[in-house]
């Protein structure tokens, strides 16, 4: 079998690239980002991309890096935190928004990854986000019509993987990773660890290896947004 | 005197119920975790992908791959499992979130909720305040009565974009505690009165329509 | 708090049951059912019970026991095999039956766990199976409406489980059972092993215990359809 | 002479390509497995809830955990993994598998199926077919050219309940090879013929229309 496994996100990113694409990165806030890969994707030159991704990163990080270079025509996302190069972009009209409720966004892309072209939520009834959309009830509650997501590649960022590409994620750092794996045409991995085929229990892989196409060992600076600690009472 | 916002999050822990599992909204909701009765276990959710969230590390226990839903590096508890953002907002918008406390800037005399919008400014997005209020069984709103310019927050109908339509269940403000029949026709109801506050101070800052239904503070 | 674990199938059973209810019970074929809580359902003499189930068991096992005894009046399944008391209940009218195709199945249990009351696939159109559902086209390809699936009780089987109602299950056993555990309005597991709680690993819970109510370890006999061998060959 | 049940099988597995990700029905797709080319990698998905499935077991191997959608004991591989029905099916309806071989009653000359149904007897289900049908990217029916009675499968439209609506990418019988464009409207086209079988014959036993491409078996 052609072999999933490439030596860098550069090599990875290869020939999947071109202007005006739609690209979904996981991640919560600047947890479980695919870092390499959005360098890799910031030194391919790409431009005018849909990102899909919950929170837009930081000034200098994540996927403020894109936000800097202007590669970033659009997000889809739920939260986009602080981030004043997003906020110059965004209010200057240089940048689309379409913000979508958290567990919506999540839901759709779940959805785009499989094969459900639309639900119906609560999430939103009787907000901005149901202008334009089919309201429906089912049993006397009102519900709001939502579509699939999907993109043109994923990026996601796991813990351990191995060359069929099965994914193990670690902690809070799973996140918006799974469902993207499985919405992209193409998606690639990166992850902190490659492990032999065979060592992941295979009742325990969070994502099958069918869902990816590409994968890499990345190197991970894991940047903290909130370091948030309570101090140790004297003993 | 009006509560501080200790004193609210203390309020707002008299909702837990043993056995609850709750998701606590950003800022004085992150309170309420320090309030839980000892003699009561309540697992906290948090959406980006936890139950059973722990308090925040110690200094040499910092773990970036463990942050909450406001980006603060938390702990784990031995009860703790993770899941992804797909699973995490079945488990909301399933119904299985016994109790959610957020802040708001506006809550309708119906139990309409605006918290995430204002129109002029740089808006950061809903997060997942939608999907909570549509999803989680009960409701708990913890503000300030007023705004900064003692503007009422509690109107009759909200003028900031909506985050949910008839979602609230109770609000605790610095004056008092109103609760809301969301889901019928009793109007709104003010039940507990800040200690030292009165009734027409409260009449006086508050838009919403409400009767007087006092009952003896706990 | 209220503790989950309790003794047995029957105690875990009791005050839930009531003529005329729902109940999800999970497994495939033989392979991961709740053989305890099907026994302490017919024990519990409850009646008239529509059971959602991707199959309905064999004579004398499984889901059969209680066709036995005439205590299902309805199942919703996709394929209900071989089972000559339940073709005859079935053919005498005595029995309902509602097929669903094996994936909409599992979705519209997931999808009444999850919130979701209803959404579009592309699996059954323009079969009976899309018969008095709406059609609607995505993106030029049609889809038909199917709606979420909730039961009064769920009884699912696990391999381990704790007292908080953490779950997680071993190989194809677990089919059916998390999206079950999450779309009762009760959800009972029973486990092969109850292990302390903080020995399953956060990362490689299945079900949280949020979607567990009661919790009790069984003792199984884990009956095979279809014992399928090669011969080893000779040294 | 018509194709044996082992040379459908091994015609089947012409259709494999290295790397791809399938799901084979039950009966003579099965034997598709025994076909795979040692220098392909072929990862078979069981929609029971698992992803590379290994051969049958020895018999001290048997584990009543673990068996396939035709609930046959089977084995694992270093590869493998199991998921829940949900997400088993979520990948199957998704498009992320390549290809699915199975069996039918009869195939219309549009690609409609029809494979579980038959009015007037008690119906077992349809399982998984109409979600494989409507998901995979490629599916290929293996069949006897006629019913035991002689009746053509290969029709105008089917008699049967269907399974789904032009879904049938390619037939396989015991008579030769039919390619169906399923999103076109090119006619059937019968592209290969089983050795010592005359197109004669396969027309004669055919009732769908469809004009013969015939190229060079391998």
């Amino acid at each position: 079998m052609a072999d999933k496994l490439l030596p860098d996100a550069q090599s990875a990113l290869a020939g999947l690239t071109f202007d005006g694409m739609v690209v979904m990165s996981g991640g919560f806030g600047l947890c479980g980002i695919p870092e390499n890969l959005i360098l890799a994707l910031r030194e391919s030159g790409v431009k005018g991309i849909t990102v899909i991704s919950n929170n837009a990163g930081v000034d200098g990080f994540g996927l403020g890096l894109l936000l800097e270079t202007r590669q970033i025509a659009k997000m889809v996302s739920s939260y986009v935190g602080e981030n004043k190069e997003f906020e110059r972009q965004y209010l200057s009209g240089e940048l689309q928004l379409e913000f979508n409720p958290q567990g919506t966004l999540a839901e759709r892309i779940r959805a785009g990854g499989a094969g459900i072209a639309g639900f119906y939520t609560k999430t939103g009834v009787g907000t901005l986000v149901a202008e334009g959309k089919e309201t429906r009830s089912f049993h006397g509650e009102d519900y709001v019509l939502e579509t699939g997501l999907v993109a043109d590649l994923s990026i996601v960022k796991a813990w351990k993987g191995d060359a069929e590409g099965n994914l193990v994620y670690r902690k809070t750092a799973r996140n918006f990773n799974p469902m993207m794996a499985t919405a992209g045409k193409i998606c690639i991995a990166e992850v902190e660890e490659i492990v032999p085929v065979g060592a992941l229990d295979p009742d325990q892989i969070h994502t099958p290896g069918i869902f990816v196409d590409r994968i890499v060992k990345g190197s991970f600076e894991k940047r903290i947004e909130q370091r948030t600690v309570r101090k140790r009472e004297a003993a | 005197m009006p509560w501080t916002r200790d004193q609210l999050a203390q309020r707002a822990a008299r909702e837990l119920r043993d056995g609850f599992y709750v998701n606590l909204g950003i800022g004085i909701p992150t309170l309420v975790a320090n309030y839980i009765p000892d003699d009561m276990e309540v697992t906290l959710q948090s959406e980006n992908g936890m139950l059973g969230m722990g308090p925040f590390p110690y200094d040499d226990e910092i773990d970036p791959d463990l942050i909450n839903a406001g980006k603060q590096t938390i702990t784990a508890l031995p009860k703790s499992s993770f899941f992804s953002s797909a699973d995490s907002f079945a488990m909301i918008r399933g119904g299985h979130i016994a109790l959610s406390i957020l802040g708001a800037m506006e809550v309708s005399e119906r139990g309409d909720l605006a918290n995430w919008m204002v129109p002029g400014k740089m808006v950061k997005g809903m997060g997942g305040a939608m999907d909570l209020v549509a999803g989680v069984k009960r409701v708990v709103i913890v503000m300030e009565h007023t705004a900064r310019d003692g503007a009422p927050k509690l109107l009759h109908a909200c003028s900031l974009p909506l985050t949910g339509v008839r979602v609230v269940d109770l609000v605790i403000t610095d004056l008092g505690v109103f609760e809301i029949d969301k889901a019928g026709d009793r109007p709104m109801a003010l039940i507990e009165l800040a200690d030292g506050v009165s009734l027409d101070e409260i009449r006086a800052k508050t838009e919403a329509a409400f009767e007087p239904r006092l009952r003896q503070a706990a």
